[in-house]
């Protein structure tokens, strides 16, 4: 645990919105799913990326939440909001019909493809951990320009290859079935050791940055197959820049946003 | 049967009075081994329609929803359901589902099958449903082992060209039918014309699938309210065989405009659900041990509801405009 | 080009400023040769934005209408088309349209490349498009003699067993992707987001089928109108590359709640269509001869305006909540 | 031309839609198509069948309309009505979902099976005349429980076998080439002549009714093929009733409605 700008003790999950948060720069339209990606977003957007527009999984567009929304589907990101379209709408014309620039998804492991499992760990019939599923996971993977992935936990169980699933795969394999995706898969992971990027189809994942006080050997070892490392690894900025003066933009605190579940 | 068991005719234009208590619509539309939809993605979710399938002891359902939750895991624990086809179960984001876990790693007290689908998955196959297609296509599933645990996954090639000129393959899901489709809304005329704001899902898609549906709303409305604004009708009439009016009946889901999210019952639920014994005797207080919801809403009490209130935000009237 | 020749960035949260004139959206978005999509079935048909097209004399247009009537017959008989995709050719139900029926059965003066589909086959093209799927299966067509003569319309096997158990055919449509789709539209904010009532038809498919859009409007409005009812915007902002504020820009068809239609138009297009010379005249007098729509507006005059205005019948609000 | 009840000219348009009005009574959901399939679903909902529900090829369900509509589309259909719903739905869902017990056509051309031409009359490639097209009636012969059609001329060019092109196939059609319709297709056809039924697959259109002072040789002679005729042919009835009173319930006047276009 870090220290905020003020004082406020800063939680792994806070670490890790304001680190993907940051890498939403220059990006135009973003798919807000469950969870994690939401409190990304909604700090990009309050901070370092205010002309984004977020397109959260519930179906709302252009929200103007008077309070730091809770959930995807929170009341207050649909009252002002611009749009509040069906899924129907959302699924096919928004994402797969091509109109998202970053989608953002969770995931229990990833491979060094950027392929996802949120489906079970352990064999499908008889799981030692049943997952929430896909959700719209495969959906974004396969139509997004690009996908952000936050791990909350890098260790070389969520970070494995083979998969237990793949329950969201990226492109490489989705061309391998002979089926071409949209989009180049995940270009960014971003852990609370450091951030993973990817060029696209045919290329790893490398860690290209490490959180303050993190050895790139350390991520390394955290890592379940042999991780390639850019040629300069930087630092990632330590102090999460104006999260608190967003979360004080609204009445609530940022400890309950920031609380894991 | 008394008499609103079954609608019948009146002397309303066009229409027919589908108004039942929840009771009696749970009894005439849904059975033991029916396949039951209820929809509504975290906003009204028909949660009062799944505690009268409990307290009417149904078995073997098949449920069909896309993202499983807290009213799920409660009609798992209450033995209602054998089998589930969905494309997310968790508690929402506030943690995971015990009884369904426990069902699917352990088959504790029993094996549940489960289908996984991803959304748009469940959406298409709504989609297909509602429109009578064999099948929707997607472009999904390439490269997923989704496939290779779901038969029901398959392929097709276009008949014509892909954009490299070679043949082109996607994948396809099968239509979804479901025996009853129950679903939350806002407000509905005696007839079934239902209308819904806020988030809107795929219920739509959803009631046209199925071949009874029952719409459950906060508030039964004067025709020409509803007539006011035609547009909001987002399920009419003829889709919609019973309307029974249910005040806060999303509970803990939300109504838009009507009630918030109750957010502290979704952490609650998390540690209830890890516990058997403690979900046996939520069920028995909460559900088992309520007549309807109306009994429900009142053992919470007016003080909870209060913390749930919300404000006034109206929409801005729209002009249809008359003949002059 | 002026300043409203292109979106530019303003203050506005998350939106850009996409007001432009319709000279100024035609010029940057038709261009001679490209499929252009005009849709609005019998409501809100944008009749303004085809006068302007034939205004700036593009050529060797592709037209994608599901009812092709007064607006592609007066396109056709300016010579802006070579091709027209369409379901239904005719003046709405007050006749035929004199141009398309020479071009088609008389090559005078010029042929004219069509292609047949049915409604719902041009919906589902529409739907193929907007989703980016290679194709979309219907339940039409089958026995129809429209397949021999339109090579798009193919069939594929669905991969599960039919009723019968043995497989099952279906037919397909390819999708449309138009370089640009224009509708109209009662009001949009500056951003684009576009609220439509009353007849909404298939134009948020064919807004997302297409490469560009335009959406013509017949207000513009303050952000806060919209989002006071984001339920009623049906074209989100971040499908809209132009919105042009354009009031009456719908006549001779109807703006609900703005203007009626103007039915002795229709009956007078029939007569007028069936004579070359008569329809050169009309166009040259009330297209050609008119700088932009407010200057046709004006050259009706607000007495014929009269005659087609509607009194006021408004939608009851409906409340969105805010949190307390 | 006869005269209706009060003494008003009663024109082809009006009486063909009087008998087919009648033709709905006992029947739910009727699909009303542009033109005179209009008028008759409205008579009908204002004479004999109160209670048939009209979902309009525009989108309306359940219409109140405050004067009599001219078309589909009229502004007086939507306001008031109890649902508007887009093209996917109405066509999708409603339509091809199989909610519709009666579908309304007219055409240029029919055969002894109850098929349709409303495309071209001659060859495709250059045509005599060029007909508005399918419109709808394609998915309104493969989707509703059964059509019925009104034609306005009774002669041997428009009920024809074979027909100059097939736009709307009945289910005879459609099943020789493999595909299985959900209704009956025609089964009932209203002229100025008289009243032809057809049972259903596999059955020929038959003459069941005349129009008065119309014999069963004229009809024969007006029809292109060797007309099949029932046993018991009755005679339609010849006032149109409660026509005027329907009328009189708005503010059109009944000789604006049914004036030809």
């Amino acid at each position: 645990m870090t220290m905020g700008a003020q004082g406020t003790p800063v939680t792994s999950s806070e670490l890790l919105s304001v680190v993907a948060s940051r890498e939403l720069v220059a990006r135009r339209t973003v798919f807000a799913g469950i969870g994690l990606p939401t409190l990304a977003t909604e700090l990009a957007q309050l901070t370092v990326a205010p002309e984004i527009e977020v397109v959260y999984e519930s179906g709302v567009c252009g929200a103007h939440p008077s309070h730091l929304p809770e959930t995807i589907a929170d009341s207050v990101l649909i009252t002002g909001a611009e749009a509040v379209i069906s899924m129907p709408t959302l699924f096919g014309c928004v994402l797969q019909g091509g109109h998202i620039d970053v989608g953002f998804l969770g995931a229990a492991q990833i491979d060094r493809w950027g392929n996802l499992n949120t489906s079970v760990i352990g064999e499908w019939d008889s799981p030692a951990v049943r997952l929430p599923g896909s959700g719209g996971g495969v959906e974004v993977m396969a139509n997004a320009r690009e996908v952000f992935v936050v791990m909350r936990r890098h260790t070389p169980h969520s970070f494995t290859d083979p998969l237990d699933f793949c329950t969201a795969p990226g492109p490489d394999r989705a061309l391998a079935e002979g089926i071409r995706p949209l989009g180049a898969g995940v270009t960014r992971v971003i852990t609370e050791l450091g951030v993973l990027a990817r060029e696209g189809v045919g290329h790893e994942l490398r860690l290209v940055a490490v959180q303050p006080g993190v050895t790139v050997g350390q991520v390394r070892a955290a890592t379940g197959w042999d991780l390639q490392v850019a040629d300069a690894v930087t630092t990632v900025e330590p102090r999460p820049p104006r999260s608190c003066a967003c979360c004080a933009r609204t009445s609530t605190p940022a400890a309950s946003i920031f609380a894991e579940p | 049967m008394d008499r609103t068991d079954r609608p019948h005719r009146t002397g309303r234009t066009g229409g027919t009075d589908k108004v039942m208590t929840m009771k009696a619509a749970v009894a005439a539309f849904v059975h033991d081994g029916d396949t039951v939809c209820l929809e509504g993605f975290t906003h009204l979710i028909p949660t009062a329609a799944g505690h009268e399938i409990i307290r009417q002891g149904r078995r073997d359902l098949t449920v069909v929803r896309m993202t499983a939750d807290i009213v799920v895991d409660q009609m798992l624990a209450a033995g209602c359901v054998s089998r589930l086809v969905s494309s997310f179960v968790g508690n929402s984001s506030a943690g995971s589902l015990g009884n369904l876990r426990r069902r699917i790693e352990s088959s504790d007290p029993e094996p549940l099958a489960f289908e996984e689908y991803s959304h748009y998955g469940m959406v298409c196959r709504y989609l297909a449903g509602s429109q009578r297609l064999p099948f929707h296509p997607l472009r999904s599933y390439g490269g997923s082992d989704l496939p290779r645990v779901n038969s029901d996954l398959r392929k097709v090639t276009s008949p014509y060209p892909g954009p490299d000129g070679e043949p082109e393959q996607i994948y396809v899901v099968p239509p979804v039918n479901p025996d009853v489709t129950i679903i939350h809304a806002q407000r509905a005329d005696r007839g079934g014309n239902t209308q819904m704001w806020g988030l809107t899902g795929v219920q739509a898609e959803a009631v046209y699938a199925a071949r009874k549906a029952i719409v459950v709303v906060e508030e039964l409305v004067d025709d020409e309210v509803v007539r006011s604004d035609p547009n909001r009708t987002l399920v009419p009439a003829h889709a919609v065989h019973a309307v029974v009016v249910c005040p806060r009946g999303a509970h803990p889901s939300f109504a838009q405009g009507y009630y918030d999210r109750d957010n502290a019952f979704y952490r609650a639920w998390s540690a209830i659900s890890q516990d058997p014994d403690r979900i046996q005797a939520w069920l028995d207080e909460w559900v088992r041990g309520t007549a309807d919801h109306a009994e429900y809403v009142a053992k919470l009490g007016e003080e909870y509801w209060a913390g749930l209130a919300v404000g006034e935000a109206l929409s801005e009237p729209v002009d249809y405009g008359r003949r002059l």
